[in-house]
């Protein structure tokens, strides 16, 4: 039953009176006529029950962590601990106003998140404001840029990224004004040192690196890039996507890195809520600490406070108007609390192990492994290559057939570099028996390629639409609902 | 060990499959020089009862304060079905909505949204989020650049009487893109956009857009389609960055202008999200929306929904204009976001659904009319006078006659948070706060408030 | 896909272990031995998010009023406001032990919940004391035979309930230790008097009565039938199950009722709950007052209290160990001031019209009102017993077949007394185009009668399991997962 | 008007659908003499917001207490899962599943329930649920009569170290059927039952059921073992009422006795759930849990599920043994119960899924433990002492010097709930409390308690 849009229950007149405030003794204060609205906007006129009934149907034809297995490469989509929305939520915290008197509590959260984060990275400085992973990464790079600019040195504006590094790299970097310089990968997924050595020079600003890779492979010679690139004069951004990987096992700090971004939403657990919000703490070592983004939790006379413009006077500035993500960030120091020092290494040390023993069933299954010859991070990649000759199927197709097993799809064509891949992470917080049944949908996806190709390329069969039309979404373009006139 | 599901049999198991002797040995490829960094200075695992014990007893320590700050975020009633349904595991737990079949739900719903936002904005085309007011109108600056494709100039003009955090931001995040911000004067009586004032900037070379916050930072309400006209007429776009709980009342910026030369309705808007159903929450996560017209579409930056058929001709939706966004654009997209604001947009989406036309309508002439009777009831304090008298919404400066900072470090004490301090943004206008008050406020509220401030003001001797 | 039992995603040694405590510096204090488990009980050893995936998946399987229309009769499934939940779960009220000193602001509420029932119900006296309907009618047929007693009247154990009464009404009088008689309703659903005046006598204790009456009908001579009750020495108890039709309109009270009983989770729209919690909060008229169970919310020194033993002597004593179901009370009561006073009479309205709406609809469409000569109270009962002649099918085939329709089922085979029927009860917080919708299925499923009745025999289609073995489950009994050995 | 959706448009289309010109025709038959009623005394409506604020408010009034009573409702952290969970709108608004195709959330929920009781108790079949523990003593005393063929009798043995109020339900709602409670003294030095007593009572004509709650009322252990022989020996049915928690430490009620020439195991196990992720909520709703033998599966009230096979020999669960309950046998069920505490139940099967059997076992362990710390700080108080020296769960009872009431008094003063006063329900012990330590409770939450107790002790003057 196709559930209508909330436009299509509306009828006029019709309120959820009880969400009224009281109707005020006077009309709004004069509005002069030129300012006013002439025509109520065109919102939805529907009861309690309707929004009720019809959110939660449009909920449940999602698939979700809290519902399905989600092994969605790049996207460390584990288990959300209940408590960490429960305490978050506390009625002291939701209802403070961000420029109201400091408040101690909340603040010391902060504080010791800062802590935390900077022990685990191996950073000397932490800055919660960016909003999601490229804000930090945004962060990250306006403070290599102002790092150079500090030091007279106007010719640095070109960032070097790997091939396959994920989008937003090359975006951010564009938005710094920077320009991008892509390095290739060599076949076992290492970055080519000699391209590496090519590239840096008198313009280089920094490179910017997962580790591991957005390969699912770790990279080896770490050292040798880092003493590269700080001896042509640029720093190294760690790009922190992948941070579940080495939780606890090494910190980007020690390989070398002088700033990262942390996906609070990945690593650090908090709910991916449909597309965010997410958090991207940025750490940075001794040489940009002076240039943090604000504002940061600090302390004063005993008491904690958040620092702003004039505690940190190189500052590249405020990200948001307010306190950045803060809810998010409260979330996270929840979760930290909960795993401590020994659960952050556990978390690393069980995402590889469900990774290594997801990468050796399938490849035992059949599936090709893209770095056959690699260790997995905490996530791999399948490449689906030689089926799509065989058997004329993509790996959109196995991704949709996925589906229909209840499993929601891995990343797909990214990273675009290997053909018809699927980017697998499974994450630590799933048990044996879940990758087990992933395992049997992808040995009976494999006998469906070979007998009855066609149910991939029909798929998804049990959803509740089947294929949507991309081409036409963007051909004739509807995005948003006009009332009939 | 906390959240994670291994028996010592699972582990052993897994070992044997993988041909590995022990877990250890999964990260041999790690460099053995950089490793083993102890985390001693994060504490050791405590349960979730520890943990939720000490969270409420922080959260208690913080308290409550009877909240008369706006500033850019408001307090409003949140209904209760708002988070009862926005947390549901399935809106909670779910990522951006890539494999459309499996996650119509958040798509619906950001149709919806998207809908919602065009309906109040009067725009034709909504993104499903940025992640903040203040971010989106520095992603709305770099937008009119792309777009006004006409005007060589990277100049914008922005009136003080916008959001001064909002101008940092988007300096932060502009001006490494050669943004140039040029700041202009408000007139001292209306507190509004001083005309001669952006005349006298515009004098200094041209620019590429204007930037007009409807209702100002200090509450007031510009002349939205004079400014729109002239705007216009200089071959500038206009920005609106507009409170989403005042277009129930206020003319939508897609209805700004047009009344002589200009082209009618403000080019790009955006502005902050949090009073649509959002908590205060010590200052986030809040959300950002933008919306223009159909025909600057492909330069908005951030996702967009579309609704399209499935395979079997049903009705479906999916993202769409993909093309505009980092992971396929890469250096060239629109912006480099990705992660957006979803779950608050989910919250925004049944906020407005609850309240329809009327009740946002209700709620915004409950705003007004409140703050009227706060300026009523503070303004009758001797040494206290609204500094501005130009109609406004929900928001007033007043001003002093001494400094707002020790009155306001008073009333906290009291358990009052009492406005904003003016001073260090605005210090022109000599001793002077802003203040709000939303529906959240009673009569009582505001006497409590009035009798604090006279009782604090008659006890210490101005300055 | 079946969800499999939680104990099948059970492995030896698995923990949720952030919910464990901290372990104890001292093991348990020193257990003789022949006190001890010998064993651990077989409970699942699960991680939190298989706890979480199961039980969210297994939500998923219902059907409820948030996601569905649930026109179930005689239960009132109205829409039950998020405000309730949340604001009954503030901390400070879910934190409280019952026996710590008297919370003020909760007595507070349910004191002037109390006055709220006894201005509804026209009654004197009320106590929030049982714990759902049927020990409200335990408390107030326990309360009838206390008044007999205490006037030295012990030949009154003699209860009259019509045929069509509810199951608890004659299940309750046995609990109580008195007989049942029941009594006819003729072929308009009204009380026959003849044989009311015929039963009545000396043993008459009382009479239950639901009005309207579970047949959807309102008892027109309820005065005469007080009179005749009164009159025999006996009282009038009023089964509240049905208040939602006349609140506001009619007080139990002024048609001379003595008693009531009232279903919190119906008429004031606490959550069902999957099958409770219920609150049967009783009223009474002045010859029951010293009687009512306790505790009761009283005021003693300008402070709330609970009122027990030594201040309510002459009470049936107490019901439940401690408050009786406080938070549905307090529930109800956020509810109730929500509605307010013009709230209480529109829900009776409302109830009424989307009943009569759907029983005109219905019979438009040609199906058979049990009392076509009446109106509908809130609900309303169809027969088909010339359908179930005709085509071959039960009432149970179209409730079943209802469900793919996604429509909860009306209730079905209750009351008895009406072959074949469905009790159909849409309340007043269902729009319109959801009874119209309703109505196209019924109509669709009256087509299919004709055509196709396999399909409803073999109905439901679409559900997560088809139509389940009754006779099978009492015969092979199975109630409890047993660890294989 | 709130939580209706009709418009005006709709309301005159219903009604000439109907054929009636007002909503009132509806009413018609209700005769106008008993009509017309106002509802002067219930308050006009008020929206959510302003619900909220006084609820808040009454809240805040409440405040919060450090709590160390128990008495059959114990302060257990409940994690987060379980109330995130058990409020879903699927399960929370929902009813009894009596269309089970459309109900198999709760069905299997409860399915798994029973025979999580079953593996607790040690017994083979678990109800669905009674209302609480104490109303589930009461059924349990009208099953042991329905059950006890054998024997005339309808006297049930009950030792005062049953919690008092437990018997006070039962006899209210059993004296009704002619069920008498014999109550028997206890052993004073050990605060356990005086099997002297017993067979006095025992002299005193056949009894058919004995109740034996484990741990006791005040805390101790019985010798279940051979109470559980001795009633068995004489005809008489054990009625146990346990604790959950504690079963995960202690021999469950199924292997109860049966060392000489007794059957084994008790006949009717009952208790109050609310330990089971239940708050303390001022009173309610918690849950009763009942189970028995399959044997005696029949006599059992309350509802049943059942797993069987559907059309296609799928498995799936439904309702069972109906032909027990009020809807179908009326005066001849073995109870009245319809509605019961599903919700909870909900609540009780998510936390026992988390907890599983080494929680649970850490939960009991931890509450003993503290509460033994309880006991040794509050003891080295002068003029308090342990009043029994049995060993014990997670209560104990405390002689003190002087009146308990006071003390008590004074410690809520200074946010303590230090303990339940025993004067009104046990003279006999003189002046004496029960308290409780849970897992809750932190080393300083007992130093605050001692030392606000000595405190109050030494400044005021023992009487
Ligand atoms: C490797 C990598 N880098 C950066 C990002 C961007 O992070 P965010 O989505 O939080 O902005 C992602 C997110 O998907 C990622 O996978
Ligand atoms: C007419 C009638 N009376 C009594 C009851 C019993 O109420 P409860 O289920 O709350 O015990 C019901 C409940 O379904 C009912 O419909």
């Amino acid at each position: 039953m196709r559930e209508p849009l909330i436009f299509e229950l509306s009828r006029p007149g019709r309120r959820a009176a009880s969400q009224f405030p009281p109707e005020p003794d006077s009309g709004p204060a004069n509005i002069p006529a030129h300012l006013r609205r002439a025509t109520a906007p065109a919102l939805p006129e529907v009861s309690e029950l309707q929004v009720v009934r019809h959110y939660t149907r449009l909920s449940q034809l999602n698939f979700s962590i809290d519902s399905h297995f989600y092994p969605l490469g790049s996207c460390t989509m584990k288990y959300n601990p209940k408590a960490c929305n429960t305490y978050a939520m506390l009625p002291e915290f939701t209802g403070r106003h961000p420029l109201a008197p400091e408040p101690q509590g909340f603040l010391a959260c902060m504080y010791e998140l800062q802590e935390m984060l900077k022990e685990i990275t191996g950073m000397q400085g932490v800055s919660l404001a960016p909003m999601a992973g490229a804000q930090g990464e945004f962060a990250g790079v306006a403070m290599i840029r102002a790092f150079h600019r500090a030091r007279n040195d106007h010719a640095r504006s070109e960032i070097i990224v790997p091939q396959a590094a994920h989008g937003t790299n090359p975006a951010t970097a564009a938005m710094c004004g920077c320009t991008v310089r892509e390095i290739p990968c060599d076949a076992s997924g290492s970055i080519d040192l000699e391209a590496l050595g090519a590239a840096v020079g008198p313009a280089t600003a920094g490179i910017m690196l997962t580790n591991p890779s957005t390969l699912g492979v770790f990279e080896r010679r770490i050292g040798e890039v880092a003493r590269i690139v700080h001896e042509a004069g640029g720093l190294l951004y760690y790009d922190g996507a992948n941070l579940n990987a080495i939780l606890g096992k090494v910190r980007p700090g020690d390989m070398g890195f002088d700033v990262i971004h942390m996906n609070l939403h990945k690593t650090f657990s908090t709910p991916h809520g449909g597309g965010g919000p997410g958090s991207g703490a940025v750490g940075v070592g001794p040489r940009l600490l002076p240039f943090l983004p604000i504002p940061l939790a600090g302390v004063r006379q005993g008491g904690f406070c958040w620092l702003a413009e004039a505690d940190v006077p190189g500052s590249i500035g405020r990200l948001s108007g307010f306190m950045g993500n803060a809810g998010v960030n409260l979330r996270a120091y929840i979760y930290m609390r909960m795993l401590g020092r020994q659960g952050m290494v556990r978390v690393a040390e069980f995402a590889a192990l469900n990774a290594n023993y997801l990468l050796k069933r399938l490849t035992d299954a059949g599936y090709e492994a893209a770095y056959p010859t690699r260790r997995a991070s905490h996530e791999f990649i399948i490449t689906l290559r030689s089926e799509s000759r065989r058997y004329e199927i993509t790996a959109m197709d196995v991704a949709k057939r996925l589906l229909d097993f209840g499993v929601h799809a891995p990343t797909t064509y990214f990273p675009l570099l290997v053909p018809e891949c699927l980017l697998i992470e499974p994450t630590e917080t799933e048990s044996k028996e879940e990758l087990d049944r992933f395992c049997d949908a992808m040995r009976e996806i494999r006998r469906e390629m070979q007998r009855d190709p066609e149910k991939l390329r029909s798929a998804p069969h049990t959803m509740p639409v089947r294929r949507l039309d991309d081409v036409r979404a963007a051909k004739q373009l509807d995005i948003a609902w006009k009332p009939a006139c | 060990m906390p959240f994670i599901p291994h028996t010592e049999a699972d582990v052993s198991e897994m070992l044997s499959t993988i041909g590995a002797r022990s877990i250890d040995e999964l990260f041999e490829e790690i460099p053995a020089e950089f490793k083993g960094a102890s985390l001693a200075g994060v504490p050791a695992a405590r349960g979730e009862m520890e943990v939720a014990r000490l969270l409420t007893e922080r959260a208690a320590a913080d308290g409550r304060l009877l909240n008369f700050i706006g500033a850019g975020a408001y307090e409003h009633h949140i209904p209760a079905p708002v988070w009862a349904i926005a947390t549901r595991g399935e809106f909670y737990s779910a990522y951006t909505p890539y494999q459309a079949e499996a996650s119509q739900g958040t798509l619906q719903l950001i149709y919806e949204y998207q809908s919602m936002i065009c309906a109040l904005t009067g725009m034709e085309a909504a993104n499903a989020s940025l992640y903040d007011g203040a971010s989106a109108l520095a992603e709305a600056c770099l937008m009119a650049v792309r777009a006004n494709r006409g005007s060589e100039s990277r100049r914008i003009l922005v009136p003080r009487t916008v959001n001064p955090t909002y101008l940092k931001v988007a300096q932060s995040i502009a001006r490494n893109q050669g943004v140039e911000f040029e700041i202009t004067e408000f007139e001292r009586r209306s507190g509004r956009v001083d005309m001669g004032a952006l005349r006298r900037a515009r004098g200094g070379g041209p620019c590429t857009a204007l930037v007009i916050q409807q209702p100002n930072f200090f509450g007031n309400l510009e002349e939205v389609d004079a400014l729109t006209d002239w705007a216009h007429t200089h071959g500038a776009l206009v920005i609106a960055v507009v409170n989403p709980t005042s277009l129930a009342l206020y003319k939508p910026p897609g209805e700004w202008g047009g009344t002589n030369d200009g082209w009618r309705g403000a080019d790009i808007v955006c502005g902050e999200g949090q009073p649509l159903g959002v908590p205060l929450a010590c200052g986030g996560p809040y959300f950002g929306f933008m919306a223009t017209r159909l025909s600057r579409v492909r330069q908005m930056p951030g996702r967009i929904v579309g609704r399209t058929l499935d395979a079997q001709g049903r009705p479906g939706f999916t993202l769409t204009l993909q093309p505009r966004e980092q992971h396929i654009r890469r250096g060239k997209a629109t912006s480099n976001i990705c992660t957006n604001q979803g779950l608050l947009v989910t919250a925004a989406t049944i906020y407005l659904s609850l309240l329809g036309p009327a009740g946002l309508g209700r709620v915004a002439a409950a705003c007004a009319e409140r703050t009227e009777a706060l300026v009523r009831a503070l303004s009758r304090i001797p040494g206290i006078s609204p500094a501005f008298d130009s109609p406004r919404f929900h928001e007033a400066v007043l001003k002093l006659d001494r400094p707002a900072a020790p009155l306001l470090a008073a009333l906290a004490g009291r358990g009052i948070a009492g406005g904003l301090d003016l001073a260090a943004s605005h210090p022109e206008l000599g001793h002077a706060m802003l203040v709000c008050a939303t529906e959240t406020k009673l009569d009582e509220d505001i006497e409590s408030y009035a009798r604090a401030l006279r009782d604090l003001l008659s006890t210490c001797a101005s300055r």
